[in-house]
């Protein structure tokens, strides 16, 4: 569905990604793993077009993706979510699904119609999926931290993303409220049959849904494989394992 | 905003109200205040529009007063050099306002907050200049006076209806805009741009559309203007008016459909009769916009709605 | 009419000069803005008001010292001062708590300022031009290739490179300039070694009104003192911080320049059209580069 | 914060509240009530100021003497040098204050919105500092006078004296707006009507509060006129004499500006401005040395503090055209205010001023002279006094009528 080949991007001289590459296939969900600094971002940012890349290919679903402007891949299909919380903070949850929905039904530019009577039914349908559904009408500002993170998932779901991109899903999050994103995640993936590609230091959570890994280190892939074959992978280990700051199972 | 018709309804019933009082309201008022009333309608519409890009889409729309004063040259110069009857000058003014926002637009809606702001305050002052300049065409900065108004609407109380017909139907058209699919995915573009373009927005088109949407409103209220006031003069395209314009929508609440009505009524009225009193107006103003930036940064018709809101929703009381 | 008149050579370099000079006023102002706008990301629409008041400032001083060559050079060192030390009581009073708020609040926070401003100097100063004169010494001109080029633009071509060298000092060399730099790219991170930013922006603060105080006693000699000085420059000003590139002190050296010498050149060339030249270079440089000619720190 | 927000709202509540319903000031019974739009802000209130002040102490005169029946009364409002705000601000005289008479105006774009408001109104519009000659010129009525002299006087005035001159070889600089143009044109068009050998090698125009004349300056002097026709007025002066000085382009190049040796002009350059300008204006505080003059100038110094400048005249203009108008006239009804006022004359400090029954325009002399010190004040004063009378200035009446397409 998507593949990655020897992409890279030199911001001023610095190889934030330098030959990195990805593939996988429809309904899998892929981990993305490596020290801070590693480029996990900013190659989501470069998968879907935040950023340009320097050089190399992203194919998606067989076409060429690569430098084409964020909101039209988007609407490819690819869609993501953030590692900080990136919502529309004044308006209200329901609202924040429903821009991303009436957009993904193209009615960007429809000026003269009534925004509330419209998109109404799958729009509670995704708040209810994800649980948000008795917060609808609260302005997203002031929801919790926790609750802004799965209202961030539930906007990338309004554009009914064949491939959901999630940068840290659990950032931040207390350990209850990292429960509940992981069950979301499983649920996405197994009812909906959800492609997702996300990045994690949670390697609990990693091993715990992820049907392969990928291991990047100084902006290079290094391996992507079934868990159990990254765990015992000698380079992930050297690169990893010589840190002392891992909490891996 | 609770989506109920139910609210719908009352939403309604208030608004007709509101508006059958300012139909009855010129047998109780005095000429100049029917006078000040129309021009408050002006500036409450252009006010408004200003909001339509500043408030839902959180652009720096800095110079807007530039297609306020297009607009009103448009009308005046139609009325004045062509023996086209009055009505098209009033349909041309919006467009020449919108075609000019488009042109503005294409060139600023690469740019960023500041620079956007900046760079159409430069663009905005050669357009200016220019009119300031063209003797000829625009009589320059003497401006164009004794404008013939079509007899119809040329009288004070028939400006004033005028004005408030022509207010009602652009605040109706606007509104539906905002609670439009555009409406809502524009306000998402100006909370998070970022965010609006990864759920397949293309943010600068819709800040293009939104840039040409205020400025066909502003447009409307030069043509507005030109009814009310019967001349036209440069200062109608000035940055400082501009920057006044911004008061008025921080001052009435930048968030809330009708606050920059409310704030440019509230300045109108203060500079009239701060006026009398006193030469020192600006600093009324300049401590009034200094105390409201401190204390009541929503605006006072923001700060109202929040509050009421708090009140029957604790949930909604923000920091 | 011919447009072209000829142009004689020197001609052209007298204009170049003329055109320097006042550049150099301009990146005095300007490079104040770049500064608070740079560290303290707030685009200080005030920043005209305080020029104009060190020119007040400026004439007060020299004419209570008797108006003389003496009376020029206390108001030069003591008008900047005032300005700085009316900068600081608003920083410390009212700007220091605004500091999280967004760019729009503040530069709406700062027109206020120019409101209020500009009616306290009518009240002040009241209603009549004000003039002050130039030291004896600097008075007249010089003849530079057979045109008269006023020994005051000399002074001021001088005071030009002088204040840039300070600010280059200010900027590279001292600890609180490393800090304001440091600062203007991660707000957080200062604080968070345990530096006190507070007072690194009430410092920049100050040393940026300080700029917009010495730009208007610097021009006081030339100019007619009256309320609206304001208007004119801060536009120019702002102007020329965008060119040059939000916060970039040599962006709005760079930016100065090229408003300044287009203005000087394009009333040799065009003086019918002179008006709109400036106005025609800012379009051309931000239609090339949209985010000014030198790295922006926002 | 949440009570102090309350107050907030309350106090601009009340603001608005107590402004609305206030209504005028309790009228004095029958006074006849001036309504005064200028701008007292800013830098054309150094003019401005003059003007009221002067009509004070001329109406205070009138209404302690008792020559008329009702007191004259007067109110002001700063328009702030925006059309705008004037606009309105005369509306709410008019409407609202319900004024007899309208006065001002220093900007000529309010002068002329006014004026047309006026027409409408049917009320009498004094204008007492515009310089445009559209005024009582192609946009003149019945309703509206204008006190002061205009580009078209002014330009005259200084073709007639350029015209006596050597000189062919000219160049024009001024400001970038209307005054700058009007004037510059009415001295061209004169001069080259009654000197058709002279030459002009080339403009420049300059943007209104221009910093720094000195690049305009080297411009004109690279191309080497005989005399430089400088169109520049009001704060823009002092700076353009002070680069002048500076350049010592007055000892280069001879050049004459309209308002040059204004006192406005001079004051703020002390003794230090420069020497030998040539200059026009309507009046001096020390010319013409006649004893109406020397009356008038102590009487302002005594009230004021301040010798009186040019705008100062036209206050006292005003003021006693008004009460002369209402006393021949006889009634208090202003179509026969406005029929006494046409062609009528009255005693001033430049002496006799007629306003010209046509246009409405008050023919005044015109004064050109030259910088240069005194030992008497500590600026500089206007020499060599060439007097061109009100009828000599003013543009023929063909020429009016011509501009109106009568």
């Amino acid at each position: 569905m998507l593949q990655v080949k020897s992409l890279t991007k030199n911001f001023d001289g610095f190889m934030a990604v330098n030959g990195a590459g990805l593939s996988l296939e429809k309904g899998q969900v892929i981990a993305v793993i490596g020290p801070n600094g590693a480029g996990k971002t900013t190659l989501f940012n470069l998968i879907t077009g935040q950023l340009a890349p320097t050089s190399g290919t992203i194919r998606f679903k067989g076409e060429d993706i690569t430098g084409i402007p964020p909101y039209a891949i988007v609407r490819k299909g690819l869609c993501r979510s953030y590692q900080v919380v990136n919502i529309f903070n004044r308006l209200t949850v329901f609202e924040n699904v429903q821009v991303a929905v009436l957009s993904r039904r193209k009615h960007t530019f429809n000026l003269f119609s009534n925004a509330r009577r419209m998109a109404v039914n799958e729009t509670s349908r995704i708040l209810e999926s994800v649980g948000l559904k008795d917060m609808a009408h609260s302005i997203s500002g002031s929801l919790s931290h926790g609750d802004q993170k799965v209202l961030e998932i539930a906007i990338s779901l309004g554009n009914r993303p064949e491939l959901l991109i999630m940068d840290e899903p659990t950032a931040g999050m207390s350990p209850e409220e990292t429960e509940v994103t992981l069950s979301l995640m499983k649920k996405l993936s197994d009812e909906m049959g959800l492609t997702i590609l996300f990045c994690e230091h949670d390697m609990n959570m990693v091993f715990a849904i992820a049907h392969e890994i990928m291991v990047m280190q100084q902006g290079k892939s290094i391996i992507q494989g079934k868990p159990d074959a990254v765990r015992v992978d000698k380079q992930v280990q050297e690169a990893y394992l010589g840190g002392d700051d891992i909490c891996y199972a | 905003m609770s989506a109920s018709p139910k609210t719908d309804w009352k939403k309604l019933i208030w608004a007709l109200m509101g508006v059958a009082v300012f139909f009855v309201l010129p047998n109780f008022l005095s000429r100049f205040s029917i006078y000040l009333m129309a021009l408050i309608f002006t500036t409450g519409l252009l006010a408004t529009s200003l909001n339509m890009v500043l408030g839902y889409g959180g652009m720096y729309q800095f110079h807007h007063a530039v297609f306020y004063g297009f607009g009103a040259y448009t009308t005046a110069l139609f009325l004045t050099k062509t023996g086209l009857p009055g009505w098209v000058a009033f349909v041309c003014a919006p467009l020449a306002s919108a075609l000019l926002s488009l042109l503005i637009g294409l060139i600023c809606v690469r740019l960023s907050k500041l620079y956007f702001g900046m760079f159409q305050i430069s663009l905005g002052s050669l357009v200016w200049a220019i009119i300031y300049r063209w003797y000829s065409f625009t009589h320059g900065d003497d401006g164009i006076h004794g404008i013939p108004v079509p007899d119809l609407i040329a009288s004070g109380k028939s400006a004033y209806y005028f004005a408030l017909i022509v207010l009602v139907v652009c605040l109706m058209i606007m509104y539906r805009i905002v609670e439009s699919p555009f409406g809502r995915i524009f306000q998402g573009v100006r909370d998070n741009p970022e965010r609006s373009e990864a759920v397949g927005v293309n943010v600068r088109k819709h800040q293009l559309v939104g840039m040409i949407i205020g400025g066909t409103f502003a447009g409307v209220a030069g043509s507005l203007f030109v009814v009310v006031e019967g001349s036209v003069f440069p200062d109608l395209l000035f940055w400082t008016l501009s920057l006044e314009i911004l008061i008025m929508c921080l001052l009435g609440g930048w968030f809330t459909f009708l606050g920059p009505l409310f704030g440019a009524a509230i300045i109108v009225l203060l500079r009239t009769f701060v006026g009398i009193y006193t030469e020192y107006w600006t600093i009324v103003l300049g401590i009034v916009l200094m105390l409201l930036i401190f204390f009541l940064p929503e605006g006072v018709l923001g700060y109202i709605i929040t509050r009421y809101r708090s009140r029957r929703n604790p949930k909604f009381q923000e920091g | 009419m011919d447009l072209l008149p000829n142009i004689s050579l020197a001609a052209f370099c007298q204009q170049l000069l003329v055109g320097l000079s006042r550049t150099t006023i301009l990146f005095i102002v300007a490079s104040g803005l770049s500064l608070v706008l740079g560290v303290l990301r707030i685009p200080n629409v005030a920043h005209g008001s305080l020029y104009m008041i060190g020119a007040f400032l400026a004439y007060t001083i020299a004419s209570a010292a008797g108006g003389g060559t003496f009376g020029f050079w206390l108001a030069l060192v003591l008008a900047p001062l005032g300005v700085a030390l009316i900068s600081l009581a608003v920083e410390r009073g009212l700007f220091c708590r605004l500091y999280e708020r967004e760019h729009l609040m503040l530069l709406l926070f700062t027109f206020a300022f120019t409101l209020v401003f500009g009616d306290l100097v009518k009240l002040v100063w009241g209603s009549d031009f004000r003039s002050m004169n130039a030291p004896t010494s600097l008075q007249g001109s010089f003849d530079v290739l057979g045109f008269p080029f006023p020994k005051y633009n000399l002074f001021l071509l001088i005071i030009g490179p002088i204040v840039a060298l300070g600010l280059w000092w200010l900027t590279n060399k001292t600890k609180i300039g490393k800090i304001a730099k440091a600062a203007a790219v991660d707000r957080e991170m200062v604080a968070a070694v345990g530096i006190n930013v507070s007072w690194v922006f009430a410092s920049v603060f100050v040393i940026g009104c300080f700029l917009a105080g010495l730009g208007g006693a610097l021009v006081a000699p030339t100019q007619n003192i009256t309320q609206g000085m304001d208007h004119g420059i801060i536009i120019e000003t702002f102007l020329i911080v965008i060119i040059g590139g939000l916060g970039n002190i040599w962006g709005a050296l760079l930016g100065a320049l090229i408003f300044g010498l287009t203005d000087a050149i394009g009333i040799l060339i065009f003086p019918q059209f002179a008006i709109v030249f400036p106005y025609v270079a800012v379009i051309t440089v931000l239609m090339l580069r949209p985010k000014g000619l030198l790295k922006s720190v926002w | 914060m949440k009570p102090l927000s309350r107050f907030i709202l309350t106090t601009l509540a009340v603001l608005v509240f107590s402004a609305i319903i206030t209504g005028p000031t309790a009228f004095a019974a029958k006074a006849v009530k001036v309504g005064i739009v200028d701008c007292y802000s800013g830098p054309p209130s150094t003019y401005t100021n003059d003007v009221r002040d002067a009509f004070k102490l001329a109406i205070d005169k009138i209404n302690a003497s008792g020559s008329l029946s009702r007191k004259i009364e007067f109110v002001t409002r700063d328009s702030k040098f925006k059309v705008d705000i004037g606009l309105s601000a005369a509306k709410e005289l008019i409407m609202r204050e319900n004024v007899d008479i309208m006065m001002g105006t220093i900007n000529s774009g309010l002068a002329l919105a006014i004026s047309d408001l006026c027409k409408k109104e049917k009320i009498p519009f004094l204008v007492t500092f515009s310089k445009s000659a559209k005024i009582t010129g192609e946009k003149g009525h019945r309703y509206v006078f204008s006190l002061t002299e205009n580009s078209a006087l002014a330009g005259k005035a200084m073709a007639e004296s350029l015209a006596k001159k050597p000189y062919t070889k000219f160049w024009i600089g001024g400001d970038d707006y209307e005054y700058g143009h009007a004037i510059a044109d009415a001295t061209w068009e004169h001069l080259i009507k009654i000197k058709p050998e002279v030459q002009l090698l080339g403009q420049s125009w300059w943007k209104v509060r221009e910093p720094d004349f000195t690049p305009y300056i080297t411009a004109m002097l690279a191309a080497k006129p005989d005399a430089v026709i400088v169109a520049t007025g009001g704060a823009d002066c002092v700076p353009f004499l002070k680069a002048a000085k500076a350049t010592g382009f007055n000892d280069k190049v001879p050049f004459i500006m309209h308002t040059a040796t204004e006192l406005s002009t001079l004051k703020p350059l002390g003794a230090n401005g420069p020497e030998g300008v040539l200059g026009t204006s309507n009046y001096f505080h020390y010319f013409p040395d006649s004893a109406e003059n020397k009356a008038f100038v102590s009487e302002f110094k005594a009230a004021y503090d301040r010798p009186p400048a040019v705008g100062a005249l036209y206050g006292y203009l005003a003021a006693t055209f008004i009460q002369k108008a209402y006393a021949t006239a006889g009634s208090f009804k202003t179509e026969k205010f406005i029929d006494a006022l046409e062609g009528m004359t009255v005693d001033s400090p430049v002496g006799k001023v007629t306003i010209r029954a046509f246009d409405h325009q008050a023919m005044l002399p015109m004064f050109m002279g030259v910088t240069k010190k005194s030992a008497e004040y500590d600026y500089l004063i206007a020499d060599d006094i060439i007097v061109i009378s009100g009828e000599d200035a003013m543009p023929a009446i063909e020429e009016i009528k011509k501009a109106r397409g009568m």
